[in-house]
């Protein structure tokens, strides 16, 4: 295994190169793409961080809709995007669980910001499909995967996933596999009791290859050995013959 | 008829002559026809396959057969071995008759077409038979429409509305375009036709427009590209026929290329010549044929198989060409430019047939 | 840019051009020579570095894991045993494969372990040329490390030589692991 | 039964998800009044694969074969979304050699030929046009044969990795190149001849599903919807990434936004990438062979942080949105902002009033693709 510490380098992955010192929240306020807006509402901007070059705003979930009707207003006219996280397993995150992130452009400025507002479980975001039509089917995602409420939505219900399905996929604790959907398909083949088996990490042979049975006895001898049947395995000319009969 | 043809009249000997002459002949080059037309039929929708595959930088098929040529008896043995399958909503009986609608009166305009020079190869010659092919291929759309409705689809219903629209639309100036060639031909019988422009031009000179609008009708009226909305596949997945498997598809396969070839027929009939080759009464006239005998016949039959070929082609030419209309444009295409035009083209004839007596009578 | 419409002339829209120029395309096209290959007779040749059925070597494996590491859906199975063996007189302990198992039906050709096999030439490798993989049962393309190595129709071959042959390397090294525990 | 059968006003259409022209697994709940449509609901989900929830469970390189799966008609675009935010997450952006740089324009603008090629054959086959699809094809054959001969897939290609490029291109490759670019011309052109000026295309894409610029903008659109509506934006221009701020390339814009305009984009897109790539090909002469690879190290943990990177696809902004703790080799949180499933959500608006022959041409200039629309 020298091969693999070799070319694995212990220290983690360079930081980025002379990054300045990280902005304040008054200072990113105050920077002349977002400060028309910042400097008319104070109260709604509750943290704000500029990294690698993207302003993100922390916004107080109940003024979310005035914030971006300001912003929108403001030539921020076009949301790219609109999509929650869940920062329940981010490592020393306090605070509440989710997060939802509205990306903002602006043609005139060409430049983009990131509006972040945080919410607790069971707590609603009030919708800003009446800002922009675009935020209809991001906000039903964003429901549909982390099970965040938006409030005024006119159709909020599940989009990508099933109507019925138990459950919101991208939350931490939401297993990566091994759910029972319920669905039993064709037990004649697959016996009771198969599929993903909840729980199971799918790492070993039996959890992958469940229509398979029994593992089957394979391998080479432990000696490590070329086995003897190399020749008898390969007769010559056997891929020859196999192309020609093609 | 049978005068012509003594030894072959003698053949049935004892039976009485009328009895020759009105069923058992005509009988004979019915069934014979039949059963040539459905070769040809079958054997159309491996051209097409093929000249598509060719427009369209491929093969197409070339595997049953020497270059794919028995591919046409391999399809009709596939649709015969299929699954029949009727859904489960469906009108029975309705569902069961939809097929055989379309093929019945396809299949029976042939009767009154003449392949070649008459009197071998017109098997009726009836002195009405251009309006009674009309009549004929104008019926074959209720087989569509009650196909559509009976299958309990909705694609199909919306196939089968559709085919009723385009039929109505349709009928009007494929009828209204032949107008100006019965005024200057003076005949409805198909072989008087033929014998008036051996002995001046072709129909399609004097009659430019009229044939341009006959050959935009006839290939609304078979639903064929540009015009295929009824089974438009992109749209209604495969249109009247969605529900319909095996044979019974088969049979509006049938029933469809059938009625290309009676189109494709009548065209050349009415505007190209039919199985002449003359002008001015020079040339491979019907006389000349009949005068070379047996000769004289296949070489008709053959000039008229050319003609036809190329206008099923032509079909296959602008599927391979041209997108598909939408619904209403076909209906704006039918009522606001082919019936004026067709009209105008009545008109126009009607006053240079007018000027031209009168001027020969002065 | 503005992108507009052809400007056509009211002539060329009576006369039909735009109908005939699509025609005679087709037209066109009706003499050229056509694309088909047809498949089972004739076949597309691969490229050098088409990304194909597997081929593991066992000679040359180290047993490192790095290629089950790299694998986004993790369908490499290793198991590693280890055994005492008698070496020039003297007592080593020696890495063992025992087991080498690829899921091959479920498999992206992604070829990463390819990329992350540490050893010259690669102990397994995607370029074999070979894409005919469908089976009529599913259990036939689960692959131990024998069936990987002698798979039906597969590129012969023998030596170290021409294994680095197949993979496009000119000179071979001498290979790292195994050939210097012994 | 009959009753409702012929109780036309208003009937209820399921469009899909099994239907020819649906490109997928789309389905539209169409409720018609005759043939016109009065109400279109899209209802997506039938190829979600939970692609973000696999990015969240394995490292970084791992990712780049998923994303290759989310638009599998242009992977290269989405492996290059991808790999870019992961380097501008860990700040190599700037590292990257030129050579690989290149390569990856030429690459992600070969994909959008492909693309769009595979876009015009869909389309024209929607309209009933079924010819230009085989000719579209023979050509797109001759891409994805450089992509093979590139990186040794053709469809799902996996051809980026972070930092840099696995493989290099030869004088052979770029030759190959370069024939192909020679006869594109020609072959536009004779997609063209079927198309462009055919008063039956024109009747068919001329008017139909409008979207005015300010609708464009409301509804989120980008690629050539957004810009078959005259709103010049492309993201190659507004934040170029890679070396298109070296390249000289014009963005097509439309007048009207109607279908034919957003069609016209795209074939001047065609032509456009055409260029692109014969300034690549010159481009990549003066660059040194071999140098590909920015230093990265093999277990890629960025620092803690969030970056949104996002590229031009064929379909339009393709963004990827990464949110990393610092701590483990995988992302926190990655978020896919597919153009398809933003441009899909105005489908509603576009096809009101028209029949249902129109949506099939509104749904194809869209040009979704449903992998990415569902990941």
């Amino acid at each position: 295994m020298a091969e693999e510490t070799e070319q694995k380098p212990a220290k983690p992955a360079p930081a980025a190169p002379a990054a300045p010192p990280a902005k304040t929240k008054e200072e990113v306020l105050a920077d002349p793409i977002v400060a028309a807006v910042a400097s008319a509402m104070p109260a709604a901007f509750v943290n704000a961080k500029d990294a690698i070059g993207e302003i993100s705003l922390y916004v107080a979930r109940e003024s979310i809709v005035d914030v971006c009707r300001a912003f929108k207003a403001d030539s921020f006219t076009y949301l790219v995007d609109l999509c929650g996280s869940d920062y329940s397993t981010f490592p020393g995150h306090a605070g509440e669980r989710f997060c939802v992130n509205y990306l903002l452009y602006s043609f005139e400025k060409n430049v983009r910001i990131r509006l972040k507002v945080f919410v607790a479980d069971d707590v609603s975001v009030p919708s800003v499909t009446s800002v922009w039509k675009t935020a209809n089917w991001h906000e039903r995602e964003t429901f549909d995967m982390f099970g965040i409420r938006f409030e005024g939505h006119p159709n909020l219900e599940r989009i990508l996933m099933w109507e019925g399905f138990n459950g919101h996929p991208l939350r931490k604790d939401f297993p990566i596999r091994g759910i029972d959907t319920g669905a039993r398909i064709y037990p004649e083949v697959f016996p009771p009791g198969g599929g993903p088996a909840a729980g199971s990490t799918g790492k070993s042979h039996e959890d992958v290859n469940i229509w398979k049975g029994p593992a089957v006895p394979y391998g080479r001898s432990p000696k490590g050995q070329v086995p003897e049947t190399k020749q008898v395995e390969a007769p010559q000319g056997s891929s020859d013959e196999g192309k020609a009969d093609a | 008829m049978s005068a012509t043809l003594p030894v072959v009249a003698s053949m049935f000997g004892s039976i009485p002559e009328p009895i020759v002459n009105y069923v058992i002949w005509p009988t004979t080059k019915f069934v014979i026809a039949f059963a040539v037309i459905m070769g040809i039929v079958a054997f159309t929708t491996l051209v097409e396959r093929r000249v598509l595959g060719f427009m369209q930088a491929r093969l197409g098929p070339n595997r049953v057969g020497p270059q794919g040529i028995l591919q046409f008896v391999a399809d009709p043995i596939k649709l015969l071995l299929k699954e029949d399958i009727v859904p489960a909503g469906a009108q029975k009986a309705a569902y069961f008759i939809a097929p055989m609608l379309p093929i019945i009166p396809a299949f029976l305009a042939f009767c009154l077409i003449p392949f070649g020079p008459p009197p071998t190869f017109a098997i009726a010659d009836v002195n009405v038979g251009l309006l009674l092919v009309l009549a004929l291929t104008s019926t074959g759309v209720y087989g569509i429409i009650l196909g559509g409705w009976a299958s309990n689809n909705k694609f199909s219903l919306l196939g089968g509305l559709r085919s009723a629209a385009q039929m109505v639309s349709y009928e009007v100036p494929f009828g209204l375009s032949i107008v100006g060639v019965l005024m200057l031909t003076g005949s409805l019988s198909l072989v008087e036709i033929v014998r008036y422009q051996e002995q001046s031009v072709w129909n399609v000179l004097p009659q430019l427009i009229g044939c341009f609008i006959f050959l935009v009708a006839m290939t609304a009226e078979v639903n064929r590209a540009p015009f295929d909305l009824p089974e438009a596949e992109s749209e209604l997945v495969a249109g009247f026929h969605t529900e319909y498997s095996g044979m019974k598809f088969a049979f509006f396969f049938l029933a469809e290329y059938a009625s290309m070839l009676v189109n494709a027929c009548l065209i050349v009939l009415l505007f190209f010549g039919g199985w002449t080759a003359a002008i001015a009464g020079h040339g491979l006239t019907t006389a000349a044929m009949q005068s070379m005998g047996w000769l004289g016949m296949i070489l008709g039959f053959l000039i008229f198989g050319a003609k036809v070929a190329f206008f099923m082609i032509l079909y296959i030419w602008f599927r391979g060409t041209f997108p598909r209309y939408r619904f209403d444009q076909l209906m704006d295409l039918g009522w606001k430019w082919m019936i004026p035009l067709a009209l105008a083209n009545i008109v126009v004839t009607g006053l240079v047939i007018l000027i031209a007596q009168s001027g020969g009578a002065s | 840019m503005l992108v507009e419409a052809p400007k056509t002339k009211w002539t060329d829209r009576f006369l039909l051009l735009d109908l005939l120029t699509g025609l005679r395309t087709t037209w066109r096209e009706l003499w050229r020579k056509k694309v088909t290959v047809e498949y089972p007779e004739n076949r597309l040749p691969t490229s050098d570095n088409f990304r194909g059925m597997f081929r593991f070597s066992y000679e040359r494996c180290i047993a490192c894991k790095i290629c089950a590491m790299a694998c986004p859906i993790e369908i490499i199975y290793i198991d590693v045993g280890e055994e005492t063996r008698e070496v020039d007189g003297k007592k080593k302990k020696i890495k063992v494969l025992n087991r080498y198992d690829i899921d091959v039906k479920r498999c992206m050709f992604c070829s990463l372990c390819e990329e992350a096999c540490p050893t010259k030439p690669k102990s397994i490798w995607l370029t074999t040329g070979t894409y005919e993989l469908a089976s009529y049962d599913r259990n036939e393309l689960y692959m131990n490390m024998q069936q990987l190595e002698y798979w039906e129709g597969r590129p012969e071959y023998s030596t170290l030589e021409e294994i680095a042959a197949e993979q496009g390397i000119t000179e071979a090294k001498a290979l790292p692991g195994k050939g210097d525990s012994k | 039964m009959t009753q409702t059968m012929l109780n036309l006003h208003e009937m209820e259409i399921s469009f899909g998800p099994q239907h020819p022209s649906t490109h997928g697994v789309l389905r539209v709940m169409v409720k018609i009044d005759g043939e016109r449509i009065v109400d279109a609901k899209p209802i997506i989900g039938y190829l979600h694969r939970g692609t973000e929830k696999l990015f969240e469970n394995m490292n970084y390189p791992q990712c780049v074969p998923h994303t290759d799966r989310l638009d599998y008609v242009a992977s290269a675009t989405s492996n290059e979304g991808f790999v870019g935010a992961v380097e501008k997450l860990l700040g190599i952006t700037d590292q990257i050699p030129r050579r690989a740089k290149i390569i990856r324009v030429m690459l992600a603008e070969l994909q959008r030929l492909s693309s769009h090629l595979l876009w015009l054959a869909t389309h024209a086959i929607d309209l009933g046009a079924m010819t230009p699809f085989f000719y579209t094809f023979r050509e797109r054959e001759l891409i994805l044969d450089l992509f093979e001969d590139y990186c040794g897939a053709r469809l799902t290609l996996n051809c980026m990795r972070i930092g840099g490029q696995a493989d290099d291109v030869n004088a052979q490759w770029l030759q190959k190149l370069a024939d192909f670019l020679g006869i594109f011309d020609a072959a536009l052109d004779e997609y063209e001849s079927l198309l462009t000026t055919n008063r039956i295309w024109r009747k068919r894409t001329v008017g139909i599903g409008v979207i005015t610029p300010e609708d464009a903008i409301d509804w989120g659109l980008t690629g050539p919807p957004l810009r078959g509506s005259g709103i010049e934006w492309d993201i190659r221009r507004a934040f170029p990434y890679e070396v298109y701020s070296d390249l000289k390339f014009e963005i097509p814009v439309g007048r009207n936004g109607d279908t034919y305009d957003r069609y016209l984009c795209r074939m001047e897109e065609m032509r456009q990438s055409k260029k692109i790539l014969e300034q690549c090909v010159t481009m990549i002469a003066d660059t040194k062979e071999g140098d590909l690879k920015a230093k990265v190290s093999r277990v890629i943990r960025p620092a803690e942080g969030e970056a949104y990177f996002s590229v031009e696809c064929p379909k339009g902004e393709l963004g990827y949105y990464i949110i990393a703790d610092g701590k483990n080799p995988n992302a926190y949180r990655c978020h896919v902002r597919p153009p398809s499933f933003v441009n899909l959500s105005a489908l509603p608006d576009l096809v009101k009033g028209h029949l249902v022959a129109d949506m099939v041409a509104v749904i194809g200039t869209i040009d979704i693709v449903l992998g990415e629309v569902d990941r």
